[in-house]
């Protein structure tokens, strides 16, 4: 099961996607998420049934100087240039014991909004309310998409690299 | 029949209860306190303290720096002594921890290239003030390298082989010339008081 | 309750707040419980009290001096938290580890699941409510190991014990004697443990068919750990990946069948036998001498703020006590994590409380929560 | 061996002797009423005071550690210190709380299981009263405290002393009856509902549990009592882990210390009666009749301290369940068998009561097989 394979795989099974490889991830365009992910799931071959890791990741457009990996696609999605948010999940297989396959999705910042997986993993549903929390990732389709970590009425989100601390001044 | 796994798992409790008074050493587990105390491991650390040879003045610390900037929770805080013509030397002229905020993890220690910052064995610091009472100044921090070597030997005699390996031995000796003087006349105001 | 409330045909809920202050929620964690008579027919857990923001503190220091601070996530298994961590960074950095260290690694990592399942045996028979007595054993013995933590890592919970490519210093003289010890009267000690516990018929009444959970629900919600093999889920990561050297050691994977409280209990005591078969052949394997850091990873471990691992992403799992511990790191060549992603097994495990709890007792519900075994501090974070 | 069998009887002989030699005959009644209600008012506290430290010591040595050492010899004096605190203890009131319900709560809950302690036979001629309904005096009173659990858990205005108070009726009503049943066989066989002649019928080692009836009534009795005093396992209206501390969580200071008084002076109550009914009362060889007692009476404490040191708690259901599926029939049945020997002579009576007891076993047995819980298999994968 290598990178090759599983890319060929996506592309023939979901129809009109465009598919970044990037080291071992894929990058997947947002509206086709869903899709991607229940090619594998439900696949034979595949039965990515174990959905392990969801988190996000803030780039800003700075970023990408040192040398991210990231680079490459931000190239081609024009209103990425100015940073975005980066979804990562993490598939593995329980039936199969492989993995893993990671899925990665890229929103802009100004309009951080991306299917959410949990009507296929149930598992997502805590991560991705953390990563709404923690980055403000909007996961459309989610039941209960509300902070988690922190309270309520907390503004901001505090993993966003451009999050300023309250008491930042105070040494 | 109901009944049967309880008379079982009384019996247990049942032999533990003997055994504690028929053979205490097995059969209770609790050390008394403050009357007895059980022995630290050497390894075993609790918060950093300053090394000096000989006489405080002589502390091996050389105000690098490196500890306060490693340390996770940043406890450490380090000014460097000026002699009178304002040139940085190498000795703290401040040396804090805040052990409210230190949280033993060795750090400090693992990272100081100069030997100059050990964990110690001391566990018993309860204060009434939260704030100013666990704020060691180097004056509390300092103690004899022979206080190192009574409690962890083995780090010592380790530390000491690769330390004469190198060829160091004691502080750092300060350049022969002018800062010496100042840096004596600078500290001896402090002693007499 | 209202007058009208008192008159109405309709079946009265009451709705109580299960902690954040309360004897066996483990911690700060609230359960807002809706009440049918004794039946739940609600459950929200809420959580966040104990929050720290550990991932941004990690984004803004060294990578070793995220390494304490992973002891403090599930306080009680820290030596599997640093080895989880230390994987990823490895994997990340491209480091070795020499023999000898995985091997004290893969030790220190089964002793941490000895202590994690009795304690959490005992905890669990706390919530049953026993009054202290199976805790109170299992802490006897978990002191065992403690001090064999102490002796080498130097403290007993917080170990701070791995470094990047290998562990921070070698065992103690006659630390191999009283591992020995240890493994040696283990076993002797979980027979007292099940004498005194799994045949009783108050615990096997109050744990069988509570709380079921389904294999098809548990993989589905990223259930891991005992919890998932209890549901019959052959899913053992150290198995599964073979991470580490754990594929030259003989152990089974315990499966459950019903995937109830009592068969989470039991699983764990199976497992704790396995622990105890791995540790055996793993100190006949040992090798006497041999490094225990790599060049690597000590220059590493030297200069934390110096050194910078390559660009790129890496995700390190293992099977810690209470499941799949994975760090997700994302590095842009700076000496800081540009992304530090703790996946917390206990957060997760709890997702599907409520699934397990309704239409079972407010008793039970506690159980549930104890037998999914959650740390606080880790799913807070 | 004289002197110390009464001495109890004996000083309190001669306060009266004393008080007869100025005083009419009527003061005299009531001064020896005074002597036994001061007796019992100091009894029961003392009682509980040590019992308290007890418990912790018996529960600290299970669980391999020396239990209260520091206030006094052995910790003697670690109730002492206990009581101190409690009376210190800021006495706090919830705002919302039924303030005059909330207060007589402790208050009434101690009174029922002081006045228990009257019927019982705490040596030769050491009863207290010796009225001809003792047993029913007993059982009657002893359930008044329920009341006052409830009026704790009513008036507290928390949610979770609600359900431990619905806890604690629920219980403390269902588990009466088993225990009456249990009781009945012992009337049956004396005739008699005094506690006085209970014992009597059983002096020289006659102890009805040495009876097969006996035997088994001795047990769903204890457990009954166990469970009528709300103790391990069957400490659900209180069920720390579940409940916070049920029917008294809003309660501190010295009305708290009045509910736990309450708890260990009926628990005491119930191991005195255990010991009256089936273990001969104050009916031993040698040592003084109420020493005997005390010691019988300490037996069945420590049981129940033992129970509290091993055991799980059950569910309500299951309470519920243990008491009107196991208990009650065991209990009926039981009554049955006592007849059987009762009316059979004396050699035949053992063996067919024997014979009938193990019938009543099997029969239990297979019919709560269903309920009881199964042996499991686990799979172990590769």
């Amino acid at each position: 099961m290598n990178v090759e394979e599983i890319k060929n795989d996506l592309l023939k099974h979901v129809p009109g996607l465009e598919l970044t490889v990037e080291g071992e991830s894929f990058i997947v365009p947002k509206e086709k998420l869903l899709e991607a992910a229940r090619f594998l799931k439900e696949n034979e071959k595949y039965r990515m049934d174990y959905l392990s890791c969801v988190t996000g990741v803030d780039y800003l457009a700075q970023a990408a100087r040192l040398g991210q990996p990231g680079q490459a696609a931000v190239g081609g999605q024009s209103e990425l240039a100015s940073g975005y948010l980066e979804s990562v999940n993490h598939l593995y297989s329980m039936e199969k014991k492989h993995g893993p396959i990671v899925l990665k999705v890229r929103v802009p910042r100004s309009d951080p909004r991306m299917p959410s997986l949990v009507p296929l993993y149930r598992g997502a549903e805590y991560q991705e309310r953390e990563a709404y929390d923690l980055l403000g990732i909007i996961y459309e389709g989610h039941p209960d998409l509300r902070r988690i970590l922190m309270w309520d009425e907390f503004e901001g989100h505090p993993l966003r690299k451009d999050y300023v601390e309250e008491d930042q001044d105070i040494r | 029949m109901f009944g049967f796994g309880v008379l079982k798992g009384m019996s247990v409790t049942l032999w533990n209860f003997i055994l504690s008074y028929v053979y205490p050493k097995k059969g209770i587990t609790t050390v008394q306190y403050p009357e007895q105390k059980k022995e630290v491991e050497e390894r075993f650390r609790n918060f950093p303290f300053l090394v000096y040879e000989g006489a405080p003045d002589n502390m091996r610390c050389v105000a690098c720096d490196i500890c306060s900037k490693e340390c996770p929770p940043k406890c450490i805080y380090i000014i460097p002594e000026k002699d009178a013509q304002g040139r940085v030397q190498k000795k703290p002229a401040t040396f804090d921890i805040d052990y409210a905020i230190c949280m033993n993890c060795g750090i400090c220690e693992e990272v100081c290239p100069f030997d100059a910052i050990f964990m110690d064995h001391e566990y018993e610091l309860a204060e009434y003030e939260r704030l100013s009472s666990l704020l060691y100044h180097k004056e509390d921090l300092l103690k004899p390298v022979e206080h190192f070597a009574k409690i962890r030997p083995t780090d010592y005699g380790r530390i000491e082989a690769t330390r004469a390996a190198k060829g160091v031995k004691g502080r750092a000796q300060p350049v022969a010339g002018a800062p010496p003087k100042p840096a004596e006349t600078q500290q001896s105001p402090p002693a007499t008081s | 309750m209202s007058d009208t409330a008192v008159h109405s045909q309709e079946p009265q809920l009451l709705e109580v707040s299960i902690g954040p202050q309360h004897p066996s929620t483990h911690g700060v964690f609230r359960m807002n419980v809706v009440l049918d008579g004794e039946t739940i027919v609600k459950l929200k857990p809420v959580m966040g009290y104990l929050h720290r923001n550990h991932e941004q503190l990690a984004e803004n220091m060294s990578y070793l001096a995220s390494m304490p601070y992973t002891d403090r996530l599930d306080y009680i298994c820290s030596m599997t938290n640093n080895f989880a961590y230390a994987m990823a960074v490895e994997k990340l950095a491209g480091i070795d580890v020499p023999e000898r260290a995985q091997y004290i690694r893969v030790l220190m990592a089964e002793l941490t699941r000895l202590i994690n399942h009795t304690l959490l045996v005992g905890f669990l028979l706390n919530d049953l409510g026993a009054f202290f007595t199976p805790t109170l054993y299992a802490f006897r013995e978990r002191e065992k190991i403690l001090d064999f933590f102490e002796a080498t890592a130097g403290s007993r919970m917080m170990c701070n014990y791995f470094r990047f490519g290998g562990v921070k210093a070698d065992l103690p003289a006659g630390g191999m004697e009283q591992v020995k010890e240890i493994v040696k009267n283990y076993s002797r000690f979980l027979d007292e443990f099940e004498r005194l516990l799994t045949s009783n018929e108050i615990l096997r009444s109050r744990c069988q068919n509570v709380g079921i959970l389904s294999k098809e629900l548990a993989v589905n919600a990223s259930i891991t750990g005992p919890i998932l093999r209890a549901s019959g889920v052959n899913y053992d990561i150290r198995k599964v990946d073979k991470y580490s050297i754990y594929d030259r050691f003989e152990f089974k994977v315990p499966l459950g069948k019903v995937g109830d409280v009592y068969d989470r209990y039991y699983v764990r005591i199976l497992e704790m036998r396995e622990s105890i078969k791995i540790l055996q052949q793993l100190l006949k394997q040992m090798p006497e001498k041999g490094e225990i850091l790599s060049a690597k990873g000590a220059a590493a471990a030297k200069s934390p703020r110096m050194w910078k691992p390559p660009a790129g992403d890496a995700y390190g799992r293992i099977e810690s006590p209470k499941g799949e511990l994975g760090f997700y790191l994302v590095s842009d060549g700076s000496p800081k994590p540009y992304r530090y992603h703790v996946r917390p097994p206990s957060f997760i495990n709890i997702t599907i409380l409520e699934d397990m709890c309704l239409g079972q007792k407010v008793a039970d519900a506690i159980v549930i929560l104890g037998s999914v075994d959650i740390v606080l501090g880790e799913v807070d974070r | 061996m004289e002197t110390s069998e009464s001495i109890f009887v004996v000083i309190k002989k001669a306060i009266l002797g004393f008080f007869h030699g100025f005083l009419p005959d009527w003061t005299v009644v009531i001064i020896s009423i005074l002597i036994s209600v001061t007796a019992i008012v100091i009894f029961g506290p003392v009682t509980m005071m040590f019992l308290t430290w007890l418990e912790r010591k018996v529960v600290g040595r299970i669980q391999n550690r020396y239990g209260p050492n520091r206030a006094g010899i052995f910790g003697l004096l670690q109730p002492i210190a206990d009581g101190v605190k409690m009376l210190t203890k800021e006495d706090i009131v919830p705002r919302a709380a039924d303030k005059v319900t909330h207060f007589l709560a402790p208050v009434i809950v101690v009174i029922p299981a002081l006045l228990v302690f009257s019927v019982l036979p705490f040596g030769r001629g050491m009863a207290a009263v010796n009225l001809n309904v003792g047993l029913l005096f007993f059982l009657a009173v002893s359930t008044m405290s329920t009341i006052a659990i409830f009026m704790g858990s009513w008036g507290s205005r928390n949610k979770f002393s609600l359900l431990g108070g619905m806890r604690a009726v629920a219980q403390m009503v269902s588990y009466e009856i088993p225990m009456v049943m249990s009781v009945v066989p012992v009337i049956l066989v004396t005739g008699s509902l005094s506690m006085v002649s209970i014992v009597e019928a059983q002096l020289g080692g006659k102890w009805f549990v040495l009876t097969p009836w006996g035997f088994f009534g001795a047990i769903v009795f204890f457990l009954c009592g166990v469970a009528e005093v709300n103790r391990t396992p069957f400490d659900l209206p209180e069920g720390e882990s579940e409940i916070i501390a049920g029917f008294h969580t809003e309660y501190s200071g010295m009305k708290f210390a009045l509910f736990y008084m309450a708890e260990f002076m009926s628990a005491f109550a119930i191991a005195g009666l255990t010991a009256t009914l089936f273990f001969g009362g104050w009916d031993g060889p040698l040592l003084p009749s109420w020493l005997w007692f005390l010691v019988k009476s300490y037996a069945m404490i420590f049981i129940m301290i033992w129970f509290r040191g091993t055991l799980p708690r059950f569910r309500i259901d299951q309470l519920m369940g243990f008491a009107w599926k196991l208990l009650l029939p065991f209990a009926l049945l039981n009554i049955f068998v006592a007849a059987l020997w009762q009316m059979l002579p004396a050699p035949k009576n053992l063996i067919v009561s024997g014979i009938a007891e193990a019938v009543i076993l099997v029969i239990v047995f297979f019919a709560s097989r269903k309920d009881s819980p199964k042996k499991r298999t686990y799979v172990f994968a590769d």
